[in-house]
């Protein structure tokens, strides 16, 4: 006998997807994860575009991480054509995604994945009885929004962010003044980290043995390798070697595996592989936490996320000082086009994310991959839903259903 | 030079002309499809007694939450207490305005403009012509002109539009039709039904009534409103039967936002429709080349 | 000596610093300061910050006595009861080159004459307007204009540079204050003063000698005859309409207004914003007929205005020659290229009058 | 209550980003409307009757379509938020360059897919829209003015001004004399001009202004040095379908 279920339109998460739980005679078949939004073709659209017009193309990929995804780019192009950045911009680059994470994480952690744990359908209908947390939530965001307007010229697609470098630098006081309120929101974040730990999460533990994480000590951090939980390392240029993608007909994302097997990226990944690297201030908090890292559980994600906040916070802080020292440079230096291939690896918010373009001696494009995190956690998402029906086989459907949207929330996909 | 700038910057700060007063609707008339008369009382009782216009002028009418219109007053400053504005649904305005009921509050600045000059006119024929909408401001017209009916010599109305579903002031044209003291001729663009051919002399343009018109040319003023491309053809009509042209009188519509000189947007030319017009003699559409 | 001017003064250049301070300290202060390649007035909190030799900033004065977006009410839906909060400031606009000036006083007419707008008033009589000379670039035009000299009494003082002084001319009581106020800053006239100053105005004429200049001569007869000239289409066709001309001429005034409600539906603003002829939407009506269909007729519509519609209402010209709409205009249309296009073949022989007849009108 | 429901079909969510970016504002429609259908931010999501529905996102596989004529039958006023669903979004900029299958092709290669896809189209190709507030991301004041005066049953008014209106009144140096590639005097203003006063050249986000001198804007890019081609695809950006069949001597004519 064949049964299924169905979550035909996953709420609080970005974009659109669906999970189908098969079951036959009882027995787990298939696990369907379907994100259903739209193709884009953005590997389509940006050939024969001029390179200086590829992060603005592929920035529209996604509105929450559309700063990953202009930077991804944006390496990619400068490794193509052999451009080297000062080091002002470097800082600016990352504060920018100190900025970037502010939003994307308060956005997820208050108003996408709170709501579960609190028992209500979201964020909205929380603020009734819990003003002060959402407005906590509101803060952080706001935040991170400023912090993305000042450089990038707008909180959602800020097209101030170009191949090497900005158009224009911000002044002095308007640094400043984001030290300051960075130093400020500290306290908040602080709180932010303790109310995800004391949530209750399923047990769970995940099967995904890998984790792949950009090689720098945080995410505000550039690289050009990547490692892996088992000691693999791999140079930007390799990463379509390691990473293989494969279409599959009930999604239109495209399944990525490392070594044939689901592997895990993102915040959870991240503060597992990196927990030594971490700010003092901030191993000194995790060291207080009921959750312990490295953690297996994928519903600790969220937790993973709040360690983050308060990390770029830090970290923000150190970067605005040292830009504050810094060397005045010019806000973009000239990029001279040539033929040949450049590789940009980020991590994003959700996990690692991958852009290649091959351009003609003009500087037009002729070629591009994009590997998003989303695509990448589809295998790894499958493979914990399967884990989490097995795990919870005794729970009536609704419940199941629950978990396995609050399993996929915690990925943020 | 010197002395009328400080006499500018000397002054003492005016009433404030952009400060409309309140008036409510006291009734709603549905005339035809989408175009309703207003009828409105100012609230301020002791501004209601004196508030007084000259036919052709309009008012700007704030309609709550949607902004301000200008609207030409239908009804005759002869009749005092109340005044009437029709307004056909046509923007983002005027159909919030149709949304409103008597006992509803709105608020009112005026009267602008210039209006038809009715002292030069005293004394001589009057001739008005009206087509569509154009009929509301020479409602006006008509009924001062009738009220002070001894002043003036003979008075033709010409009136066209579309069909008899689209005539405003159904009832009251039939009883002026019947008067002796005014002569009223009736076109429409189509005859098709029983009531077209009862309402209409003729079927056709105003341009075809025209030379029905029996008065003498020298002796008469003419006061037009209707769509701007009518104007041409009526204006080349008038002159055709000898009308001179700086006894006729026109209307024109523009987009007046603040009815004072103040914002621009009604230019015709290098003139201001909403201080030197809406009413403008033909002779001015030589100089003003925008004007039709 | 017997020689005694008590309408003007001399400011020592050294002193200028402390008549800056001195003027901060009696109400806002409002200059010229220097903001990338550009010159804007702005409000100074530092007067080091102060540019004085600067040509042109991108908008005008104007902006300090109408804002280009402002509310003119608040009402409430149920009483539909009006009321502003509206109140004016006192402030001091330094640096404020003749044209602009002119300027000002173009609007002052617009706004005053006929049903004055109490706003503008209350505005423009707690502003201290303060004049300085200075000398033109290849896109001013203001000796064309009659504007080259601050004439008329709008403003309140003027600083002629004549070297190491600036000849300090008092325009109205309130600048007369403001000197007695900060007496030990400046000194008395001298007859070389004097001389030096007439000098002045003869070197700023001088300047203009190499540039060319449109024959304003019989403007307004000249456009409407010239109605139909393919000049208009000529040019129109490089024009964007984007309103930058309008935008930072400094005698535009044109706005529309907006009723602007409340989530609750309790209370609206009437929101007036600035707006351009240039835009179609600028003369559309309800109903959808635009009055002026094509980019020629609003192209056109702008010079027709400043040079036809201004004599015709406020008798003064709309322009003052200050350039910006040909500098700003990023279609690179210029003011001056029209009208000497329009005036055609004659424009050489007119153009050599040029010179004597506004020569004439300016001193 | 009003009800109102914000619905995303293929795109960023950039623009619901945004709209939760509007602090000030859901807490005073908190209580004023009830959001009956908002995926993005809650999981109780009601699709049976609205108001007011806020549509972001192109139309491009058949689970949009259906999702879009059945938002349309049952809300009394439908929004298109951000520029794919106003014209089609940066997906669509290339629909008249190349055929359907050919892009399926170049990113999917041989492989099927359940969905029925099409070219992204805006929601007007498939369904009478009211309103449109374009943008990429949309403008939050503009956001909050819409739905401020649906709410007091006032259309709102957009008069569709190019950029170089709030670039200019913000004293902002003209990129296009610059040498810097602008799209202000071509694309319909309501931003506030954020990019410009950062120093980039506008880039067309909220589509066409009311008739646009594109010749002109063409001949002043090519003095900058900017080839025919690429300044057609540097226009075609976020224009989607408004724009195709651009070329030489295109313009509009009545704004001609």
């Amino acid at each position: 006998m064949k049964r299924e279920l169905n979550v035909n339109h996953l709420s609080r998460v970005e974009g659109h997807g669906a999970v189908d739980i098969v079951f036959e005679n009882e027995r787990l078949k298939e696990i369907r994860l379907r994100f259903t939004e739209g193709p884009r073709f953005f590997e389509f659209i940006t050939r024969e575009r001029l390179y200086s017009e590829i992060p603005k193309i592929v920035s529209r990929i996604c509105g929450i991480c559309y700063v990953s995804h202009r930077l991804a780019s944006a390496f990619a192009v400068e490794d193509a054509f052999g451009v080297k950045v000062p080091r002002e911009v470097e800082l600016l680059r990352r504060l920018l995604v100190v900025g970037e994470y502010l939003e994307s994480h308060a956005l997820h952690l208050y108003f996408l994945a709170l709501p579960d744990y609190m028992g209500y359908p979201g964020a909205i209908q929380m603020a009734k009885d819990y003003p002060n947390v959402v407005k906590r939530g509101f803060r952080i965001k706001e935040l991170g929004n400023k912090i993305m307007k000042l450089l990038g010229g707008k909180t959602v697609h800020g097209e101030n962010i170009l191949v090497g470098g900005f158009a224009s630098f911000p002044t002095e006081e308007a640094l400043e003044s984001v030290g300051n309120e960075l130093r400020s929101i500290i306290p908040e974040l602080e709180a932010t980290l303790s109310l995800f730990d004391s949530l209750d999460y399923p047990e769970f533990t995940s099967e995904v043995s890998v984790a792949v994480s950009v090689d720098s000590k945080d995410v505000t951090e550039f690289s050009d390798t990547v490692s892996t939980s088992d000691g693999v390392r791999f140079t930007r240029k390799e990463y379509e070697l390691f990473i293989r993608e494969e279409t599959v007909p009930y999604t239109t994302a495209k399944v990525s595996r490392f070594e044939e097997e689901p592997f895990l990226i993102g915040p959870l990944s991240r503060v597992n592989l990196h927990l030594e690297e971490l700010h003092p201030a901030v191993k000194k908090e995790i060291s207080l936490l009921k959750t312990d890292f490295p953690s297996k559980n994928s519903f600790h994600s969220n937790v993973a996320r709040a360690v983050e906040l308060l990390n770029v916070a830090y970290r923000g802080v150190e970067i605005v000082e040292e830009l504050l020292n810094c060397e005045r440079t010019p806000s973009k230096i000239s990029v001279e086009p040539r033929a040949g291939t450049g590789y940009g690896i980020k991590e994003a918010p959700r996990g690692t994310l991958y852009h290649r373009y091959s351009f003609s001696d003009d500087g037009h494009c002729t070629g591009a991959n994009i590997i998003t995190p989303t695509a990448q956690l589809q295998a790894a998402i499958e493979s914990d839903l399967r884990n989490l029906t097995e795990t919870y086989s005794s729970v009536s459907d609704r419940e199941l259903r629950k978990l396995a949207e609050m399993l996929i929330r915690a990925y943020d996909p | 030079m010197k002395k009328s700038l400080e006499k500018l910057l000397n002054k003492p700060l005016p009433v404030d002309p952009f400060k409309p007063q309140r008036a409510v609707i006291t009734d709603v008339e549905e005339l035809a499809p989408d175009h309703k008369k207003f009828t409105f009382a100012f609230l301020d009782e002791s501004l209601a007694k004196v508030w007084d216009y000259i036919p052709g002028q309009f008012v700007m009418l704030t309609v709550p939450k949607a902004g301000e219109i200008p609207i030409s007053i239908c009804s005759s400053p002869t009749r005092k207490g109340f005044f009437e504005l029709t307004v056909r649904k046509v923007g983002r305005k005027t159909k919030v305005l149709h949304r409103l009921k008597p006992g509803d509050v709105v608020a009112v600045r005026g009267p602008y403009g210039n209006g038809f000059p009715v002292g030069i006119m005293e004394g001589h024929n009057v001739l008005i012509i009206a087509g569509g909408l154009g009929m509301a401001p020479l409602r006006s017209l008509v009924w001062y002109i009738l009220d002070r009916r001894s002043r003036f010599k003979e008075v033709y109305l010409l009136y066209g539009t579309r069909n008899y579903e689209f005539v405003l002031y159904k009832e009251e044209l039939r009883r002026l039709k019947e008067r002796e003291d005014i002569k009223c001729l009736f076109c429409l663009d189509r005859v098709e039904t029983p009531e077209d051919r009862e309402w209409a002399d003729i079927e056709g343009l105003l341009t075809e009534l025209i030379p029905q018109v029996k008065l003498e040319p020298s002796e008469t003023y003419v006061a037009v409103c209707g769509p701007p491309v009518a104007y041409k053809f009526i204006g080349k009509e008038l002159l055709k039967n000898g009308y001179p042209e700086s006894q006729i009188f026109v209307s024109l519509e523009r987009k007046m936002e603040c009815g004072i000189g103040k914002c621009g947007h009604c230019q015709i030319g290098y003139k201001f429709a909403c201080v030197d017009g809406p009413i403008f003699p033909l002779w001015d559409t030589k100089n003003l080349p925008e004007m039709l | 000596m017997d020689f005694h001017i008590e309408r003007a003064k001399i400011l020592p250049k050294s002193n200028l610093w402390g008549f800056l301070e001195g003027l901060k300290g009696v109400a806002p202060l409002i200059a010229p300061v220097e903001r990338g390649n550009k010159t804007v007035f702005s409000e100074v909190n530092d007067i080091s910050d102060v540019t004085i030799n600067y040509t042109r900033t991108v908008l005008p004065p104007k902006k300090f006595l109408v804002p280009y977006r402002r509310v003119r009410f608040t009402y409430s839906t149920g009483e539909l009861s009006f009321s502003s909060n509206f109140k004016a400031r006192d402030q001091i606009i330094f640096g404020i080159h003749s044209c602009d000036l002119h300027g000002i006083s173009i609007l002052d007419s617009v706004y005053l004459k006929e049903s004055p707008d109490p706003r503008y008033l209350e505005v423009r009589k707690k502003t201290v307007l303060i004049g300085i000379s200075c000398m033109p670039d290849d896109y001013c035009f203001c000796l064309s204009t009659g504007t080259a000299f601050p004439d008329g009494a709008n403003w309140d003082l003027f600083l002629t540079d004549i070297g190491a002084d600036y000849f300090v001319s008092i325009g109205s009581p309130k600048g007369d204050e403001l000197i007695i106020e900060l007496k030990e800053l400046f000194r008395d006239i001298e007859r070389e003063d004097l001389e030096l100053y007439k000098r002045s105005t003869r070197k700023k004429k001088e300047a203009f000698r190499d540039k060319k200049l449109p024959d304003l001569e019989r403007i307004s007869q000249l456009i409407e005859l010239e109605y139909e000239s393919p000049v208009w289409d000529e040019e129109a066709k490089r024009c964007l309409s984007c309103g930058t001309c309008t935008n930072v001429c400094p005698t535009c005034f044109c706005y529309t207004s907006v009723d602007v409600p409340d989530f609750e539906g309790k209370t609206v603003k009437r929101v007036e914003f600035t707006t351009s002829c240039q835009y179609p939407y600028y003369s559309l009506v309800a109903g959808g007929h635009y009055f002026k269909p094509t980019r020629t007729a609003r192209f056109r519509h702008r010079y027709y205005h400043k040079l036809v519609g201004y004599p015709y209402q406020i008798e003064k010209l709309g322009c003052v020659g200050c350039g910006r709409c040909s500098a700003e205009c990023p279609a690179k249309i210029s003011m001056v290229e029209t009208l000497i296009k329009l005036r055609g073949a004659d424009e050489k022989e007119s153009g050599k009058a040029t010179e004597q007849t506004s020569a004439g009108r300016s001193l | 209550m009003v009800r109102v429901g914000i619905m995303g079909l293929t795109g960023c969510s950039g623009c619901q980003c945004e709209i939760l970016n509007c602090e000030d504002a859901i807490g005073k429609l908190i209580g004023k409307v009830e959001f009956a259908y908002f995926p993005l931010a809650q999981d109780v999501n009601d699709f049976s009757e609205f108001d007011i529905l806020f549509v972001e996102g192109s139309v491009s596989t058949n689970l949009d379509r259906e999702k879009l004529v059945k938002g349309r039958e049952r809300t009394k006023i439908l929004v298109a938020v951000g520029t794919c669903a106003c014209y089609g979004g940066v997906q669509s900029q290339r629909n008249d360059e190349i055929s359907l299958d050919e892009m399926l092709k170049a990113v999917y290669g041989e492989n099927k897919l359940d969905l029925e896809v099409f070219k992204p189209m805006p929601l007007s190709d498939v369904v009478d829209v009211d309103y449109e507030l374009p943008g990429c991301p949309l403008d939050k004041r503009q956001f909050v003015y819409t739905v401020a005066s649906l709410l007091n049953g006032v259309e709102p008014f957009f008069p569709k001004i190019p950029v170089c209106h709030e670039c200019k009144l913000s004293e902002t140096d003209c990129l296009l004399l610059k040498g810097i590639p602008c799209q202000g005097p071509v694309s319909f203003s309501g931003c506030g001009a954020p990019c410009t006063s950062a120093g980039v050249g506008c880039q067309g986000c909220r589509g066409n202004c009311d008739f646009p001198n594109f010749d002109e804007i063409l001949s002043i890019y090519r003095d900058i040095g900017l080839s025919f081609d690429d300044s057609v695809k540097f226009l075609k950006v976020f224009r989607g379908k408004t724009i195709s069949g651009l070329k030489v001597g295109f313009s509009d004519e009545k704004g001609a």
